[in-house]
This record gives C-alpha cells, sequence and structure tokens, in this order.
C-alpha cells in the first residue's frame, strides 16, 4: 500500500509472510509480479479506468503516471479519477467509470470493503476488477491484487532494523495516520517481524500523519526526551522521516540510526549522506506498470497468465550499500 | 441674500421598481434651519443617505456652496462639506467611544494612536461643548441608546461641515437635551452652516426652524417659511386630508379608578445599584406613565418587571400572587411582557420577515398542537396585525430591515400585542414614529387598556405621556419621586420634578 | 408556460435550481454518458450522505453556530454500531449509532448554549476528543461489519431510486418541516437572527441551541450508519472532509454563516449543485488535475449568479440599501456597487 | 509581587497567557525533558510556521473574515519557489513566492470585499481553484528544491534561538504594530466591528478588506517559503490543515470569528499554548492515541478558564443579562479595549 497515503489502505494481516527480498526484481516465484513486456499496441481502442483514491499524493501520483504511460504504450485509452481520500467519492468514482463503460476497472481503494458495492455493480456490467496498490476484501470479485502488503512491509522495516541493531536496543516508531491501515498493518507486521528477538523494546509511537513538518517535530521532540545513548533507532512508516534524520544529524545524533518507509528522491539522498540507515522499496512506478500490463493481458484473452489472487511486487529494502545501484524512480 | 448652502434639483432615487423619491427640489441657506417633515416612509431618510453618498445611483443633481458636487462614497460627500446624523446609529459597538468620535477622520495618514485619539476627541467635545455621559474608553457597546445618539450628534458637528443635515436626532433624547441640541444648532446656523433638520414632533420644528419642507410619498408636497405653517395645517401636508382626522381624538378620559383591580404589584423592589426600592402597581385598564431623565432608571424597571433583569429585592406579584421571573419566557407565560427600547438589537430580527417576527412571541402560547405551527396561523395572525397596524408596505414576507423607522416599530408593538398580554410594559412606544402613526398607537394602547390590560409606558416625550398615562410616575435616580394624575401636575412642575436639583429627599412613594 | 408574475417569483425562490437546470442541461447535452440513467440515479446516490449531515448543520448553523465535529461524530456512530452489529439486532445498532449522535450533539449544545464557549473552538475541540476516545477504544483498528439492512439502505434501489436518497429526501422534508411548521423551528430561526430579542421575547434560547445541535448530531450519526452500510467497514479515520464539506453546501446554498438565514429546500439545490459538477467532470474525462480549478469555478460562478438574481429580482426585497451589516455580506454588495 | 490593582489588571488583560504558564509550569514539574532548553527550543521552532500564517489570519478574522485558502496559498508558494530557485537568485525566488501569496490574497480580498461573495465560499473555491492549478502545472509531482538561505531561516538557531522563531515573532510585531499604531489596521477592527457603520463614518470599506486578506496571501505565501527551506520539497499536497489549524489558534487566542475584536499578542500566547501541549504529550509518554483527547479537553478546559477570568474580572462590567449574541458584541469589546 501506499506510504505516503494520509488515508488507509487495505488490511492485509493474513497475506502469507513471505520473505523480505532483497533485489528489486527477483523472478520464479509463483506470486512474485514480473514486467510481462507486452508489445506496443496490444491492447488498441481499449478503455481502462482506475478509480483511486487519491491522485495528488506524490506515491500515487508517480504510480498514475507510470500506469498511464505503460497503458498508452499498449494503445489503451485511460481514465483516473480522484478519489479525493474520501471512500465515498471513490465509490461514486469507481460507479462513474461503470457508466462510461470501460473495459477494464481498477480500484486503489483505502478501505478493503468500501467499494464492494460498486465492485459488484462492475461485475453485473461484464467490467473485470483489477485491485491496485491497496488488497481488498476476499468478498471482492477481482481478477488480481498488484501491490504489496503492509503487513510485510512491516516486516522488511523489522528486519532493516534488526540489520541496522543487530544487538537489539530501544526504537521509537513514528506513525503514520491512526487508524489508517498503514499505520496498522506495517506496526503489526514490525512488531512480528521482531517478536523473537526479546533485546528490541519500542519506547515511544508518536506521530507525523506522514506530514514533513510533523515528522521534523516528532522527532525533535524525540531526540530532546531520550538523550545520547537512551535511544538505538528511529523507525517510521512513511518517507517523511528524512527532515528529522537530517535534522538529528545536524544536531550531532548520530548514535540513532534513522529507518524510512518508502524510496523518494529525498530518501535516497539522506541515505547517502548517512542521514538515514535505509528503508523499504515499494515501487510505486512498477505498481503502476503491472496495473496497465495486467489489464491488457485480461483484455487480449491471457487472463490466464496472471498472477492470481495477488501479483505480489517485491519491498526491496535499501542502505547505503545498494543506494547507487537503485536510484529513486519519484521525487516525495 | 443669503447663499444656498445645498441645492437639490430634481433628485429621483428608487429600489427595483419602488420609486422612493420622485424629483425633489429642495434648497437650504446659509444660516438656516431646514425642517424636513413626512409620514414614516415618507423618503426622509433615503433623501438624507442620497446626500450621504450612500446611493451612488440616485438621479438629479446636488450642489454645495453653488458647485456640483458629485455623490459616490460617505467620504466623498464629507469632503464636499456635507456632515449627516442618521437616524440609526453608525457607531462601531466594539470600539470606545472616542474611537469612534473620530472613525474615518483620523488625523496621519499611516500613523495612528490611542492616546491622541483620545486626547482629540477630548478636544472635540470640548469645542462643540456636549457632555456625552460616559468615559471616553468605554466600548459603545455598553451604552444607552441616549448615550450612543449624543455621540452621534458631537461626531457630526464636528466636522466642520457647510451642511449638516440632522435625521431625528431627537428621537431619544430627553426634554433637557432637546433644549441644549437647539441652542447648538442655533449658534451653528448663526456661524453660517446651513442645517437640515427632520422631526417627527411638529410642535419642535415649528419652533426651531425658518423654512419648512414637507414631503409625501417621496414628492415635496409644501415648501415655504416656517411661520406660515400651523402644525394642524403641516400635519394636513403630510398626512393627506382623510387622515387629518385621526389626529382629532387624541384627547381621552382617565380611566383611573380605585375600581380597577391590581394585575401587578412590585414591593420594594431593588434592580443592583441603579433601581430601587421601588413600589409600584399596574391595574388593569390603565396606563401609567413613567417619566424621568436619561438614566434614572426607567429602562432597568421595565426590564425587572418583565423578567429581563434579575430583581436583587422585593417581591413581585401578579393578580396577587408572588412571582420570580427567571426569564422573559416566564413573564410571558405570565402575561407580562416588555416592548424594549432597542429596536434593532433588543426588539427585531433584522434579517427575519415581518411575518415571522410579528408571530414570535404569540408561539409560545400555541400550545396543544405537538408543537406544530400553521403556515396559514403565522399569516393570517400577521396580516392581521399589518392591516390593524397599517404598516407599509403591507407585506409581511419583506425581511424587517426592509420598513421604514416608524414601520419597524409597529411590527415590535404587533409582536407583543399577538402575545395577549395582561400587562404590557413599554420602553419609548413612539420613538421615530410620524405623527399620525403616533396617534394610531395611542388610540391602539387606548383600545387595550380599554379591554383590561395593564399598561406602563416609559417615554422621553412629555407630551406622550400626558396624551397617554392615566396615572404618572416620576423616577430620579433609580426612584419613584412622585405619583398622581397628570391632572394634579403641569407640566414644567412635570420637569422640575425630573430634574429636580432641590429636594433629593423625597421619599419613594406608591404609584397607582 | 407560467405567467410573468408568477414566473418571477419562482426566479426568486429559485435561483439555485436555474443554475442547477443549466449545469444539468449543458453536461447532459454534452456528455451522452452524463445524461444515462444508471449514472443520474449515481448521482443522486453519492451525494446522499453528505446531504444528510448537510441536513443537520443547516439546522445548526441557521440557530447561528455550526458544527465541525460531524465527521468524527458520524464515524464514531459507524464505528459503534460496527462492534455492537456482532452481538445485538440492528434496532439495537442503529439505536446505539443514532444515540452516541444524539448524545455528542448535545454535549456540544451544552458548552456552546450554556458554558457560552464559541462554536468554532467547542467542536473543534469536540471532534478531537472524539477521535481520541475512538482510537483508543478500537485501538485505531477498522472495525468491519456486515449489517445487511444498512447496506441495503446504503446501496438498494427501488425503481432506480437509490434507497439512500429516499432517506436523504425524508431527513430533509423532516428539516424542513421542523424549520416552517414547528414552533421551536421558528424559534431556531429567531435566535439565528437576533438571540437578545429572541430571549426578550420568550424564546427559551438555549434550550434551541441544545436543540439544534443535538439534532446536528443525530443526523451526523445517521449519516455515519449509512457510510457503515455503504463501505462495510467502521473506520475510525473515514469522514475527516465531512465538516468542511457540510458547511460548503449549507453556504452556497444561501445558510447564512451569521444564522436567521436558510432554507431547506435550497440546500437539496445545493447539494446536488456540487454533486453533478463532480460526476460530469469525471464523465467529461476532464483531468483530475483539472477537476477541482473547474469545481472552484463553477462554485463561485453559481454564488455570483444567484446572488445577482437576488438582487435583481423585481420586487423591493430586502435593504441592500445601507451598506450592509456584517451579517449580510452578500446583499450587502448590491447597496454600494449597484449603479 | 505587583500591587493589587495592578495584579487584576494583569489577570484581565492576560488570561490566556497565564493558562499557559500553568501548563508550562505544570509539565516542567513533571517531565525533566521537558524543561531542557533545547527542547524549549525546539517547541519555538516547531509551532513557527504554522504561527506565521495565522499572524495574517488575525488581520482576516478582525476585519470580519477568515481564509480557508491559506493552506493551497503556502503550498503554492512553496512549490513556485522550489522551481524557480533551480534558475533565479534567491531574492527572486522569495520576491516571486512572496508576490504570488500576496497576488492570490488580492484576488481573495476582490471576490469579498467588491463582488462581496461571502468569506467562507469565496477562499473555499479560491483554495481548491488554486490547488488544481497547481497540479495541473507539476502534474502533482513534488519538486524538490535546496535553498540554503530558506534552510538556513528554517533551521538555525542563533545563541539557541530558532531563527523562525524570530521571523515569527517579527510578523507578530508588524501586525502588532499594523492593528494598533497605523490608521489602516485601526479601520480593520472598524470594519470588523460594523462594517456599515464604517462605511458611512467614511472608511474606505472595501479597500480595508482587501488589504487584510492581501496581507494574508503575504503571509500565508512567506509561511510556505519557510516550509519549503524546512523539508526542502515543494509538495503541492502539504499544508492541508492550515486554515482550520491557524483559524483554530485565532479563536483560541480570543479573536471573534465575527470580527472586530482580538489582539496579535494573545495570537502568540495561544500559538504557544497549542504547541506546547502537543510537545508535552510527546515528551510525558502519552500514547498517540489519548493525545487528540487530551489536546481537546485542554483547549476547552483553557477557553473556560480564560472566559471565567474575563467575566469576574474585577472592574464594574455589566454581567450578559441576557444570553449574549454569539458575537458577544460587549464582552468581547471590554477584551480589546480592557486597558
Ligand atoms: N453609563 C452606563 N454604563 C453602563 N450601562 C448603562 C449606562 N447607562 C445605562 N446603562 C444601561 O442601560 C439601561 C438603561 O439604563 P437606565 O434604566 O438606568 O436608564 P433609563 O432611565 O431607562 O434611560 P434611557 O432613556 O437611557 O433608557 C440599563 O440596563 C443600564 O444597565
Ligand atoms: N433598502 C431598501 N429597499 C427597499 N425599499 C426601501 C429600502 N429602504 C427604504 N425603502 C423604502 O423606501 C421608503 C422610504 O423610506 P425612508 O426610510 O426614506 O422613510 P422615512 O421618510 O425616513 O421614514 P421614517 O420616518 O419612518 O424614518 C419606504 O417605503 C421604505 O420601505
Ligand atoms: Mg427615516
Ligand atoms: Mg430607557
Amino acid at each position: 500500500a501506499c506510504g505516503a497515503s494520509s488515508d488507509p489502505a487495505p488490511a492485509d494481516a493474513a497475506s502469507s509472510a513471505a520473505p523480505v527480498q532483497a533485489s528489486p526484481a527477483p523472478a520464479g516465484a509463483a506470486q512474485q509480479a514480473a514486467d510481462p513486456h507486452l508489445p506496443a499496441g496490444t491492447c488498441k481502442g481499449k478503455k481502462v479506468g482506475l478509480s483511486n483514491i487519491s491522485t495528488t499524493i506524490p506515491f500515487l501520483a508517480s504510480m498514475d503516471d507510470a500506469f498511464k504511460q505503460e497503458a498508452e504504450r499498449l494503445g489503451m485509452k485511460a481514465t483516473i479519477l480522484n478519489g479525493n481520500l474520501d471512500n465515498s467519492t471513490l465509490v461514486s468514482n469507481t460507479q462513474n467509470l461503470i457508466a462510461q463503460k470501460v473495459d477494464l476497472l481498477l480500484v486503489t481503494s483505502s478501505s478493503p470493503t468500501a467499494p464492494l458495492g460498486a465492485i459488484g455493480q462492475a461485475r453485473s456490467a461484464k467490467i473485470p476488477v483489477i485491485a491496485l496498490n491497496a488488497k481488498l476484501d476476499p468478498k471482492a470479485d477481482v481478477v488480481t491484487y498488484v501491490g504489496a502488503s503492509d503487513y510485510q512491509y512491516g516486516q522488511s522495516l523489522g528486519a532493516l532494523l534488526k540489520q541496522a541493531l543487530p544487538g537489539g536496543g530501544k526504537i521509537a516508531v513514528i506513525l503514520g495516520p491512526l487508524g489508517g491501515t498503514p499505520q496498522v498493518q506495517r506496526l503489526k507486521g514490525m512488531q512480528d517481524a521482531l517478536k523473537d528477538s526479546p533485546d528490541y523494546t519500542i519506547v515511544a509511537k508518536p506521530v507525523d500523519e506522514f506530514d514533513n513538518s510533523k515528522n521534523l517535530s516528532a522527532t525533535q521532540d524525540l531526540m530532546s526526551k531520550y538523550p545520547k545513548g537512551s535511544l538505538d533507532a528511529v523507525v517510521a512508516q512513511g518517507p517523511q522521516m528524512y527532515v528529522g534524520a537530517n535534522w538529528a544529524k545536524d544536531h550531532g545524533r548520530t548514535d540513532v540510526k534513522f529507518i524510512a518507509g518508502d524510496y523518494s528522491k529525498q530518501v535516497e539522498d539522506a541515505i547517502r549522506t548517512g542521514a538515514l540507515y535505509g528503508t523499504v522499496n515499494q515501487s510505486p512506478r512498477l505498481e503502476g506498470l503491472l496495473g496497465a500490463a495486467y489489464a491488457c493481458m485480461q483484455l487480449s484473452g491471457r487472463g490466464a497468465d496472471i498472477p492470481a489472487p495477488d501479483a505480489q511486487i517485491a519491498l526491496p529494502t535499501i542502505t547505503k550499500d545498494d543506494v547507487d545501484a537503485n536510484p529513486s524512480e519519484w521525487s516525495g | 441674500m443669503p447663499t444656498v448652502r445645498l441645492k437639490t434639483r430634481g433628485l429621483t432615487k428608487q429600489f427595483g421598481s419602488a420609486v422612493v423619491l420622485k424629483g425633489v427640489d429642495f434648497d437650504v441657506r446659509e444660516g438656516e434651519i431646514h425642517g424636513l417633515i413626512g409620514q414614516n416612509g415618507a423618503g426622509k431618510s433615503t433623501l438624507v443617505k442620497t446626500l450621504a453618498g450612500l446611493y451612488p445611483d440616485h438621479g438629479g443633481t446636488v450642489e454645495v456652496d453653488g458647485q456640483r458636487v458629485g455623490l459616490r462614497t460617505p467620504r466623498q460627500s464629507r469632503a464636499e462639506g456635507i456632515a449627516v446624523i442618521y437616524q440609526e446609529f453608525s457607531l462601531v459597538p466594539s470600539m470606545t467611544v472616542a474611537e469612534n468620535l473620530l472613525l474615518g477622520r483620523e488625523k496621519h495618514a499611516v500613523r495612528y494612536s490611542s492616546p491622541a485619539t483620545r486626547q482629540e476627541a477630548a478636544r472635540l467635545l470640548e469645542s462643540v461643548q456636549i457632555d456625552i455621559g460616559a468615559s471616553l474608553d468605554t466600548p459603545v457597546a455598553e451604552l444607552s441608546p441616549a448615550v450612543m445618539q449624543r455621540i452621534e450628534i458631537a461626531k457630526a458637528l464636528a466636522q466642520d461641515a457647510s451642511v449638516l443635515v440632522m435625521d431625528e436626532p431627537t428621537a431619544r433624547l430627553s426634554e433637557e437635551e432637546r433644549g441644549w441640541l437647539f441652542s447648538t444648532m442655533r449658534r451653528l446656523s448663526d456661524s453660517g452652516v446651513g442645517i437640515m433638520f427632520i422631526s417627527h414632533f411638529l410642535e419642535e420644528v415649528r419652533g426651531v426652524t425658518d423654512h419648512l419642507t414637507v414631503l409625501r410619498n417621496g414628492a415635496v408636497v409644501g415648501e415655504g417659511s416656517t411661520s406660515a405653517f400651523s402644525v394642524a395645517r403641516m400635519a394636513e401636508l403630510m398626512l393627506g386630508e382623510g387622515l387629518k382626522s385621526a389626529l382629532e381624538s387624541e384627547s381621552h378620559i382617565s380611566r383611573a379608578g380605585p375600581a380597577n383591580p391590581v394585575v401587578l404589584s412590585a414591593q420594594h423592589v431593588v434592580g443592583g445599584e441603579r433601581l430601587g426600592p421601588v413600589s409600584l402597581e399596574l391595574r388593569a385598564r390603565e396606563i401609567v406613565g413613567v417619566a424621568g431623565l436619561v438614566g434614572s432608571g426607567r429602562t432597568r424597571l421595565a426590564r425587572v418587571l418583565t423578567g429581563a433583569d434579575r430583581p436583587t429585592g422585593g417581591h413581585i406579584a401578579v393578580e396577587g400572587q408572588t412571582v420570580t421571573f427567571r426569564s422573559p419566557r416566564q413573564a410571558i407565560a405570565s402575561g407580562v411582557v416588555l416592548v424594549p427600547e432597542d429596536r434593532k438589537h433588543q426588539g427585531l430580527s433584522l434579517v427575519a420577515p415581518v411575518a415571522d417576527n410579528l408571530s414570535l412571541m404569540s408561539l409560545q402560547q400555541r400550545r396543544g398542537r405537538a408543537g406544530f405551527v400553521g403556515r396559514r396561523y403565522v399569516r393570517s395572525l400577521a396580516q392581521s396585525l399589518v392591516t390593524d397596524l397599517q404598516v407599509a408596505p403591507p407585506r409581511i414576507d419583506l425581511p424587517a430591515s426592509a420598513l421604514s423607522g416608524g414601520n419597524q416599530q409597529k411590527v415590535l408593538l404587533g409582536k407583543a400585542i399577538a402575545a395577549r398580554p395582561q400587562v404590557l410594559v413599554i420602553d419609548q412606544p413612539t420613538a421615530g414614529v410620524d405623527v399620525g402613526t403616533k396617534a394610531q398607537i395611542h388610540g391602539l394602547l387606548h383600545a387595550m387598556a380599554d379591554d383590561g390590560v395593564a399598561l406602563m409606558v416609559v417615554s422621553d416625550d412629555i407630551d406622550e405621556l400626558y396624551a397617554l398615562s392615566d396615572r404618572l410616575c416620576v423616577m430620579r435616580k433609580g426612584r419613584i419621586v412622585w405619583q398622581g394624575t397628570p391632572g394634579q401636575v403641569g407640566r414644567e412642575e412635570l420637569l422640575a420634578m425630573m430634574s429636580a436639583a432641590t429636594d433629593d429627599a423625597t421619599d419613594e412613594e406608591a404609584c397607582g | 408556460m407560467p405567467a410573468a408574475p408568477a414566473r418571477a417569483s419562482l426566479l426568486r425562490r429559485g435561483g439555485l435550481w436555474l443554475v442547477l437546470a443549466l449545469v444539468v442541461a449543458v453536461l447532459a447535452a454534452v456528455s451522452p454518458t452524463f445524461r444515462q440513467p444508471l449514472n443520474l440515479q449515481n448521482i443522486l446516490e453519492q451525494n446522499s450522505i453528505i446531504g444528510i449531515v448537510a441536513c443537520g448543520m443547516i439546522v445548526m448553523m441557521v440557530s447561528g453556530g455550526f458544527d465541525l465535529s460531524v465527521g468524527a461524530v458520524g464515524v464514531s456512530a459507524s464505528v459503534l454500531a460496527a462492534v455492537v452489529s456482532g452481538r445485538a439486532p440492528v434496532a439495537v445498532t442503529i439505536g446505539a449509532a443514532l444515540a452516541l449522535g444524539l448524545g455528542i450533539g448535545l454535549v456540544n449544545g451544552f458548552l456552546i448554549a450554556r458554558v457560552r464557549i464559541n462554536a468554532f473552538v467547542a467542536t473543534f475541540a469536540m471532534a478531537s476528543v472524539v477521535s481520541g476516545l475512538l482510537f483508543v477504544s478500537t485501538g485505531a483498528e477498522s472495525k468491519p461489519a456486515d449489517v445487511r439492512l444498512l447496506a441495503q439502505a446504503a446501496g438498494d434501489r427501488v425503481l432506480g431510486i437509490p434507497v439512500v436518497f429516499v432517506i436523504f429526501v425524508l431527513c430533509l422534508l423532516s428539516v424542513w418541516v421542523f424549520l416552517t411548521r414547528t414552533r421551536y423551528g421558528h424559534y431556531v430561526y429567531s435566535v439565528g437572527g437576533n438571540d437578545e430579542a429572541s430571549h426578550l421575547s420568550g424564546v427559551p434560547v438555549e434550550r434551541v441551541r441544545m436543540l439544534a445541535f443535538a439534532l446536528g448530531g443525530l443526523f451526523a450519526g445517521g449519516a455515519g450508519l449509512l457510510l457503515l452500510g455503504q463501505t462495510a467497514v467502521g473506520q475510525p479515520t473515514a469522514a475527516s472532509n465531512w465538516p468542511l464539506q457540510a458547511i460548503a453546501i449549507c453556504v452556497v446554498g444561501g445558510v447564512a454563516l451569521t444564522g436567521g438565514v436558510g432554507r431547506a429546500e435550497d440546500v437539496l439545490a445545493a447539494t446536488l449543485l456540487l454533486g453533478v459538477i463532480a460526476n460530469g467532470l469525471n464523465q467529461l474525462n476532464v483531468s483530475p488535475y483539472w477537476q477541482p480549478t473547474v469545481t472552484g469555478l463553477v462554485i463561485l460562478v453559481a454564488v455570483v449568479l444567484e446572488q445577482y438574481n437576488r438582487l435583481h429580482r423585481p420586487s423591493p426585497r430586502p435593504a441592500p440599501v445601507a451598506p450592509q451589516t456584517v451579517s449580510q455580506p452578500v446583499t450587502a454588495s448590491a447597496a454600494r456597487t449597484a449603479d
């Protein structure tokens, strides 16, 4: 699910705890999604619609952009609607796309159940549906889900943390918008990843609501509450961590390791300078590209080749070691 | 021959399709006090506002001191030498007296200083010789209407204008203050200022003005030297032949008598530091008039009797039953109703239609319908009141703000009448009402008294008190210092008692 | 065709309806998918929940206040209903959610009418308090719930008419009846128009204010129930934009922020107008990036048109005349600028 | 220790400052980390940007309006600055951003003062228009920019005092001087207090309103610049909570939503109060779920205390007999003019 979203993405606790992937595009795993490299113009004249919970959050904006590019390359006309971070608007938009008689519908919802009714309407109108970036309730009749799992995302954060602090330590977690799926599931995944190692204690959980300025305040508050030596790491759930990490670095708090979520250009720079230890890279561009590619496969009679029920993208971690090999694709 | 200070030719103004001024020609000469009279809604205030620069879309021309002027904003009109006292207050309630006095005329283009403003205001009051009666640092919101009126006057007098336009400046002034105002006007006119004076007190107009113009339905129907008009002639011109007869029934026979049962009695009632102890009885079929200077506690008394203010001592009984009104709502439930003095802030919802204003008080009594109020009930009630009170225009769906002042006053009264009171306490019943309407309202109040209602009327207008009262009370410094029938006391004697530099020691007495 | 005077009066009353008709006509002419019956049904369905929130907001705004906590209240109601629904019959679920809305509304009313805290601060703080309690009690987790009755109310259509729209219209009707046909409704206008005069006229000002906010909470609770029906999940973070959206609908519908003025029927027009614009832009495939701009411009144009229409109606209406009071900035305009 | 009358006057003027002092004292006693100088410096830094937005909001609110577009304006300024900064010297960057803020503020002022659109609708629509244009021109993408001067302004400290706080205090001071020491500032109060009376008295009401909104836009633009300095990225979706937050600060600081009343210095107290609460809760390790509740309650208590204090001051003010109007003319006026 999207890291920058100020609103929830779907619950996904049930999804299997796949191993954390270290490389960007691994092949082989049954559910692993990879670019099928369809030839240009494969789906000439088809219409696809993406009902997105937000089109303006940087993460989702880059996903939309990649989706649109790939759709156009394949000859499809793509319509993207903005849900303005509101479930009801998302449902309306989905209905609008059905009324526009698109050939295939993609839905990026912040609630796993909100669009169920609208998806039912699409199915009655014989329109196939793909869930993109945010997994839906199992009751949803969809071709597949393209995206990552927030629970796994949390586990990746946990793994990164273990890598940064092999001996354990005191940790603060900066949470995204309260109650949102990224906040709940990433926290759960991370806690589960640390469960078997009693050396890690979470001592504080302030909130930044995925807002740059608030991340700074939260970090400052942590640094003054925990003087040198009393805190070992700060893990944020979103890419805003670069702001706080840069501040801490400027103020000599190199004793604390900072870990961000998502891999924007700002995060990349902060990893380079050493302000950030690392991050989890959920690629919005890959999600967008796959969304368009699988839509086209479905529409050109190759539906059987689409990984289902989940086409999960990998969630590689990025640290100073691999930052050069994997430049960021978007600005946060 | 004196120069013409202000000259209008063919002045017209319309609101939508309603033509309110129909080609008014009007001259004010140097050193002249020029009276302008007319019925409520005749267009006097509209003329004033046009001169003030509020209606840039008017027709016709205006000259000041022989120069043709365009009047597009109040700022411009003021710069052309026209100073205006508006009928409604133009004060900012959240600002102090000093700030209001100088608003719009601050000395420096950029800089502003509170202490300097205060000094300047004090100097200004000194020069126009007005005692405001309140500290310069008091926020205007805390002042009584009479004080606000004095501020308005001071504000206009301070302007060094060629023409001073006064829209009913005496409506809220006491007898004494009027005398003071008239001498100030005379002084100004002697120094060459042209004054346009609007009032509904025809005697006063006759006494103070040199020249007179009568407006009816937006057109000039009479004009000439004041000495050429009798009060009767003035009324006739204002109202038209037919309505003049309404004025003639003004004298009345006193209904006062011990046979009338006491409806409301107040014993040793105290209302904070500014009122009491006061004892007073209001009887059915009687009108008690209350005279007093501004600040003598009349309003406080009216409010305490009707549940608007809590008494801090004493007892009030209605029909022999002791009552403690915690709110006007409870008073109204006992049939005790107040008509407050400040129409705009305490009386009406100006954004609401006339019908809703008229029906508001009566809703309380419409029980037993599960709280439902039919449209038909509201409309027929309002329609009949509008007809009875001759509200003009007789449209119940207009917002109250679209009515002229006198007509708003009628709506205020109608609202109380609709509550079918046993006791009706009216604070200034005819402020800003024309002679015809005033006679109508007086007739109405007499009729209510004849129907068995007990009335108490507070008024600054002594003539009105004589015309209405079956009994009179005089208040001074929060106490009733005299009571009796109007026949027992002459005008001069009454005025003397109100101000009474002499015997402060007079004991409080029961009135009625 | 109506006679001249009738038409004039129609014009006067129905400025916003005219704008709505115009927008619908243009969109229907330009976009074939817009004019599909299915799409029109969608529009009705899509705007009903926020419309119900606006129903309560009208009453609060006419009384002279407004409520920034409707979102928090709606969400609380929906989470509570989601939790209760697993253990109790549906009537209890609905009752509990509505009671919660009513209760929070009453607390708001108490703070505003009795403690005399300004409505902005009181409801802003209340929204914060309520969301916090909600996070605490749920651990910030969403509560899935599949309440059939609610799902039907939110999603079903009878003869093509969305049930939720029928509910909205019923709510609006009840608000209309309340405001125009009951004693307390009259009181709401009068308190909003001039609370001191109302007090002196025997209106129980405090009780009226409390009632207005209680109703506001009740409608927000009801909207929360329908949201649960629509999304099958009680989500503590949803509905954050309800307050501003509902206020915007009311203001576009001519309800004065200063109280005393506003008509329920115009709020229906405003709800539909904003809904039609949003839908139409999507149907016309306007880029989502352009949509906010177009929406903003259409709102501005609608308000200006409505105002122009109000000022140029043929009756000697309000007193735009005098440079208006603060309370009527809109009408006010007339005076000084009209020439 | 001040003599009795002096203390009384202090109490009367400084209700909010007392509450602030109380909260700070309690937090300092309870939390050792709270009272660290570094933490106190942080608090000053953390609240300065929104404080600068509030500086503009005071002026607009005192004039009788408010502005829901400050967020959109701030973000536009920061994105514009980010784009320009790559190609032009820093003075041009800053100038362009401020000019943009000023320009949008002027358009707001024009719509409100001249076209007479209600401030809620005008600025709500304007926010929508501006964000739309921003999305269109950037493709909703963030614009990274590293402007050293801005980064220093937003992040550096001189002798422990955050530069951004100094800027905030300078802004506040200039607003204070403007409101209390200049003719137009005086007019802002008069227009907000009663625009009709002001107009009749020769106050150029329209020009005053336009000026107020232009200043509001200017400060929002400045805040946007500092946001860019702080985060090194111009992000079209940031700052969405600025409008409500800035209005809340002003209202807690005693600025009346109905205009005419409010003091710049109290807004400083309100900014710090809200900032201290947020920081204190973090320092005390209050669960993030509880924080909104505690924040809401503290706001309520502060406002009630402040009000109690105002009503029980020892001067012989008339207690509000009638239920005070929403606008609270009497008490309100007292607050500002109290010496
Ligand atoms: N100087 C003042 N300061 C504060 N309040 C005042 C002042 N003068 C009058 N009031 C208020 O105005 C109201 C009217 O005052 P009061 O009853 O003493 O005068 P009155 O005889 O009715 O004179 P008026 O003709 O001004 O109404 C009262 O409620 C009183 O509290
Ligand atoms: N803003 C307005 N819109 C429509 N009609 C108006 C407006 N202002 C005044 N009128 C109408 O114009 C007519 C003249 O009103 P005006 O206020 O000039 O009367 P007036 O002579 O001053 O009366 P009064 O003696 O009651 O003060 C009235 O019929 C009134 O209803
Ligand atoms: Mg008049
Ligand atoms: Mg009085």
